[in-house]
């Protein structure tokens, strides 16, 4: 049973994070490099955080970069830890995490199918939520949905005023 | 010559009349249901109207073996009828009926069998491959039962067997022989494909089973197969172990109490798998039918 | 097993049999199913794309409608989210008043699943019993919010209005009413029932490890003997003040999985009596200005609950905008509807395929988002 | 298919049987379908109208669009409707199926469904409760009994309309006829 500041003792000693952060009771929050995030991934998996909530990916489109975080928990110490790493947008190429976690497989197809961004070594990364889906990933930050939207589909027109102006 | 015109002016009447009656009594049980599930429900004749809507609706057909499937179906059982004496209405009672009852009866599953090949729909095979397997499970103690009913009253006509529980309702065979008449009530849901027994018509595991393809007018006569089907098995549940009855009324009256168990009894029982329904099939009622028999025997 | 023996079926989006919008393509071979992978996204509206474009005050009222079975725990977790981002306290009787609403919506939320089982394997009466009680429960919910099912009731900093005194006594009269009426009806007729165990015991089961290794949680992990909820492990709102038990079964099948929801809702029966008996008096919602110019600093935080089928998160990332930056929803059963199916279909018969899904749980718009 | 639906002395008898009976296809487009259950079920019952959940397309009359619809689901919805048979009605839910409602400016979700399907009616309510639901719907079997739903008509008579706008939002449609 740790605390949060064992915990983070343990991250600084085996792991080399960017920035540690205690967020709020039980949440901490880890910046690591992105070559050594797949290490860390089994490193606190072995350490009691065996449950992966999720992965999720933010676009951070002023600094041309993806934001991919890994939501861990533990069952002993009750702790969320999210593992965060930022990834260059234009190659916007990642390991998987397959081989630690094979549900990982499908959190990386949506992040695939939504923001474009490529995991070597997952195979099975087609087409899932969206049916052939020709434009940009949908939820880019330059993706526009409104302006797709207003060339995609007509509006219903009450008696000449348009829905939408 | 007459007594042919006689014959068939007879029949047409059993027809229709035994579709009513049919109709009616799914109304019926459809209003049970509801007030077991607490609310109103259909009105009782709601299944006319269905039978009349889905007649006036288009249907496709899915080639020549599933519009014959569908026909022999109905044919197959209307075929039955000739057999059934319901009340005092009697057509033919010669020798056999019993057995003759039973394998038209096959004729009409495999009718609807082979229509639904035909529509081709990879559920309806499911359906189908089920209901025949249901078939073989309670066809197996329902002969023991026969053959047993036979043996002991020395005739195969339904109409002997009927006679010779005449007198006071203490010699039917409800009560000369109860455990047979119980494995017979269990039996008959199986046949009707009533809850529990309704696993080739599970909507939500294969979308209705065998009728899946079937709409508009194809719907409409497997509707009415299924309305003459109750009111055979009925009857010859009533004839067999309820002594049927002088007159239709008291007749259809007593398929009416027979009805009305057997769909409350369906109304609170999930439905078997089909491997765990021939099981329970071959288990306890075949052990008691088999029981009742040597009894019977000895 | 060459091919030419195996057919294919679209257990697909218009089937009785499956749980909403969703649809399961498998591969059988005689009566078993030898592989099956997910047919999702039918339902998919681009939530987290919406989200981005709307502020913060308009996406309560789009939040509750990612999930149509639990819209209540999506308020939760989005004002949760909101609040832990922007450090905002929350007046004690609305954590009172949250965890009521949160725990009237996991008895609907169970009452309403274990009616889909029922009717799953063929046991209507139980379905449309289940439904009735249902609504009893939503009146309430119309009492208090106005609306039967989505409420836009829980919001960030609080909630939308108190409750009244006499709404409180009609709470715990249909609690009685439930406890002593409604549950023993059920009992008979389904639990006592020795059909339904033989549909239902034995199947679908998925171990301890297989649902830790997965990342699944709440019932199908209770049913392996982890009493794990995050009502305990990390108490949010008002759960710290109230004692419940976690119930938990051994062998991890659909069996188990129905009991933990009856026993589930007896607890929160429990609950919601303590809370409504010390429920402290105050305001319900901490001034937070305006609230088309609701604002938190830059931040981002990773909040989750306990719905009723397990871990249900949001991670937000504000960049200190009107509008959040980011919205990322992690659903309950997102690693079973799309891993689970491929990895724990096969084998099963296909008469239990909709035991399958919906014991589970599956909830499509979760994951279509 | 034959399209002339002369409007003889029996047609109206087949239109009172079809108001009498309607059977309602069970398919959850939408998230307006959470409100179904309770309208099929005890306590509002609609089954008490005549009309009944059906599992296939085959035996259905009624296409209830319960709310938004994503690209995806019209694909399946239109094959759906190609699959029932003459005498069959689309009922629309919620804002969502009028202009797009809520989700106005998602990218996945059509804004008119009256350009791809012949709608009979739409029923108002974000998520319309069971009261309104029953409403419509008898409001429906008013209109079925005096012929004025007659969508498979339109939706025969102006077939390239209805596709051209199918293909438009879906790409290439698989025709059956």
């Amino acid at each position: 049973m740790r605390n949060e500041k064992e915990l983070l003792e343990l991250i600084n000693v085996h792991l080399e994070p960017q920035a540690v952060e205690i967020k709020r009771e039980q949440n901490v929050s880890v910046e690591l490099a992105p070559k050594n995030l797949i290490q860390a991934l089994s490193f606190l998996k072995s350490h009691s955080y065996q449950h992966l909530s999720t992965i999720s990916c933010v676009d951070w489109l002023e600094e041309g970069a993806f934001e991919l975080v890994y939501h861990l928990f533990s069952y002993d110490d009750y702790i969320n830890i999210s593992l965060k790493t930022r990834i260059k947008r234009e190659p916007g190429i990642f390991q998987t995490a397959k081989e630690i976690w094979p549900v990982a497989e499908f959190y990386e197809r949506d992040i695939h199918e939504f923001f474009g961004v490529e995991f070597k070594g997952n195979d099975n990364l087609e087409e899932m939520i969206l049916e052939n889906w020709q434009h940009l990933p949908p939820m880019r930050k330059d993706f526009d949905t409104r302006e797709f939207v207003n060339d995609q589909y007509e509006w219903r027109d009450y008696n000449g005023q348009k829905h939408t102006d | 010559m007459i007594d042919l015109i006689y014959k068939i002016g007879h029949f047409l009447l059993i027809t229709v009349f035994a579709t009513a009656l049919g109709l009616l009594f799914m109304g019926i049980a459809r209003k049970i249901i509801a007030r077991i599930q607490k609310r109103y429900g259909p009105p009782v004749y709601q299944p006319y109207l269905d039978v009349l809507k889905l007649f006036g609706k288009d249907a496709i057909t899915h080639g020549f073996i599933f519009d014959f499937g569908a026909v022999m179906a109905l044919g197959g059982v209307i075929a039955t009828l000739f057999f059934i004496p319901l009340g005092s209405w009697q057509l033919y009672s010669m020798e056999g009926t019993v057995l003759l009852v039973i394998y038209l009866l096959a004729v009409a599953s495999l009718g609807m069998a082979m229509g639904t090949v035909g529509s081709g729909n990879p559920q309806a095979s499911i359906g189908i491959s089920r209901a025949l397997t249901q078939m073989l499970g309670y066809e197996l103690p329902f002969l023991v039962i026969l053959f047993s009913l036979i043996f002991r009253y020395q005739t195969s006509s339904i109409w002997g067997l009927m006679q010779a529980q005449a007198g006071s309702f203490l010699n039917w065979n409800l009560f000369a022989y109860p455990m047979m008449a119980l494995v017979a009530f269990v039996v008959l849901i199986g046949m009707m494909g009533k809850k529990p027994f309704d696993a080739m018509i599970a909507p939500s595991e294969i979308g209705s089973g065998p009728v899946v393809e079937s709409g508009g007018k194809y719907l409409g006569m497997l509707l009415l197969q299924k309305s003459i089907t109750i009111i055979i098995e009925l009857a010859l549940y009533v004839n067999l172990f309820l002594g049927g009855a002088d007159n239709i009324f008291s007749f259809s009256f007593k398929m009416l109490i027979v009805w009305i168990l057997a769909t409350m009894f369906g109304s609170l029982f999930p439905r078997f798998r089909i491997e765990d329904g021939v099981k329970f099939f071959w288990k306890w009622p075949l052990g008691i039918a088999i029981l009742q028999a040597l009894y019977i025997i000895i | 097993m060459d091919k030419s023996t195996q057919t294919e079926i679209f257990f697909g989006p218009n089937h009785p049999g499956v749980p909403g919008n969703y649809g399961i393509i498998y591969e059988f071979e005689g009566d078993t199913v030898t592989s099956a992978k997910a047919n999702a996204g039918h339902l998919h509206r681009g939530f987290e794309k919406l989200m981005e474009e709307r502020l913060w005050i308009k996406n309560t009222a789009l939040v509750p409608r990612i999930c149509v079975e639990e819209p209540d725990i999506n308020e939760m977790v989005y004002a949760m989210g909101f609040e832990a981002i922007g450090e905002i306290e929350v007046p004690r009787r609305a954590d009172y008043i949250r965890s009521i609403i949160l725990e009237l919506a996991r008895i609907q939320g169970h009452i309403f699943s274990i009616g889909g089982n029922a009717a799953g394997i063929g046991q209507y009466t139980v379905m449309h019993w289940g439904t009735l009680t249902r609504d009893y429960i939503l009146d309430i919910f119309e009492e208090i919010t106005g609306a039967r099912v989505y409420h836009i009731y829980i919001r960030p900093g609080g909630v939308r209005q108190d409750i009244e005194d006499e709404t409180f006594d009609k709470i715990l009269d249909l609690m009685d009413e439930l406890e002593n009426e409604r549950f023993p009806d059920l009992e008979k007729t389904l639990f006592e029932n020795p059909n339904a165990q033989k549909r239902w015991q034995g199947k679908a089961v998925i171990t301890k490890e297989e649902a830790v290794e997965m990342g699944a949680t709440g019932p199908v992990l209770r049913a392996n003997g982890v009493p794990h909820d995050l009502r305990k492990m990390m108490p949010y709102a008002a759960y710290d003040d109230v004692e419940f038990e976690v119930p938990t079964y051994e062998n991890g099948d659909a069996w188990d999985r129905i009991k933990i929801a009856r026993d589930d809702m007896l607890q929160s029966i429990k609950i919601i009596r303590q809370l409504i008996q010390n429920i402290p008096d105050g305001p319900v919602q901490t001034d937070l200005g305006n609230g088309l110019k609701y604002k938190i600093p830059k931040g981002d935080a990773y909040v989750k609950i306990e719905s009723k089928r397990g871990e249900y998160g949001y991670y937000m990332v504000s960049d200190g905008g009107l509008k959040p930056y980011r919205v990322h929803v992690r659903g309950a059963s997102t690693p079973l509807g799309l891993y689970g199916v491929r990895e724990f279909l096969p084998g099963t018969r296909i008469a239990d395929v909709p035991v399958w899904a919906k014991s589970l749980g599956i909830c499509p718009p979760e994951f279509d988002r | 298919m034959n399209n002339n639906f002369v409007k003889g002395s029996w047609q109206e008898i087949l239109d009172w049987a079809q108001n009498k009976s309607i059977n309602m296809l069970h398919y959850c487009t939408g998230c307006g379908a959470i409100e179904l259950p309770p309208t099929m079920t005890s306590r509002y019952d609609m089954s008490r109208f005549g009309i009944g959940p059906a599992a296939t397309p085959r035996q259905a009359d009624l296409l209830l669009v319960t709310g938004y619809l994503s690209t995806k689901t019209l694909r399946r919805l239109i094959y759906t409707y190609e699959q029932m048979q003459a005498p069959k009605f689309v009922v629309g839910f919620g804002s969502c199926t009028i202009n797009g409602g809520m989700y106005w400016d998602s990218y996945n979700t059509i804004k008119q469904l009256d350009k791809y399907l012949p709608v009979e009616m739409y029923i108002a309510g974000c998520m319309p409760r069971p009261e309104a639901i029953l409403d419509g719907l008898l409001k429906l079997k008013k209109m079925i009994n005096n012929g004025e739903a007659d969508g498979y008509q339109r939706y025969q008579d102006n077939l390239e309309f209805y596709h051209q706008n199918q293909e438009a939002v879906l790409g290439e449609v698989q025709r059956t006829q």
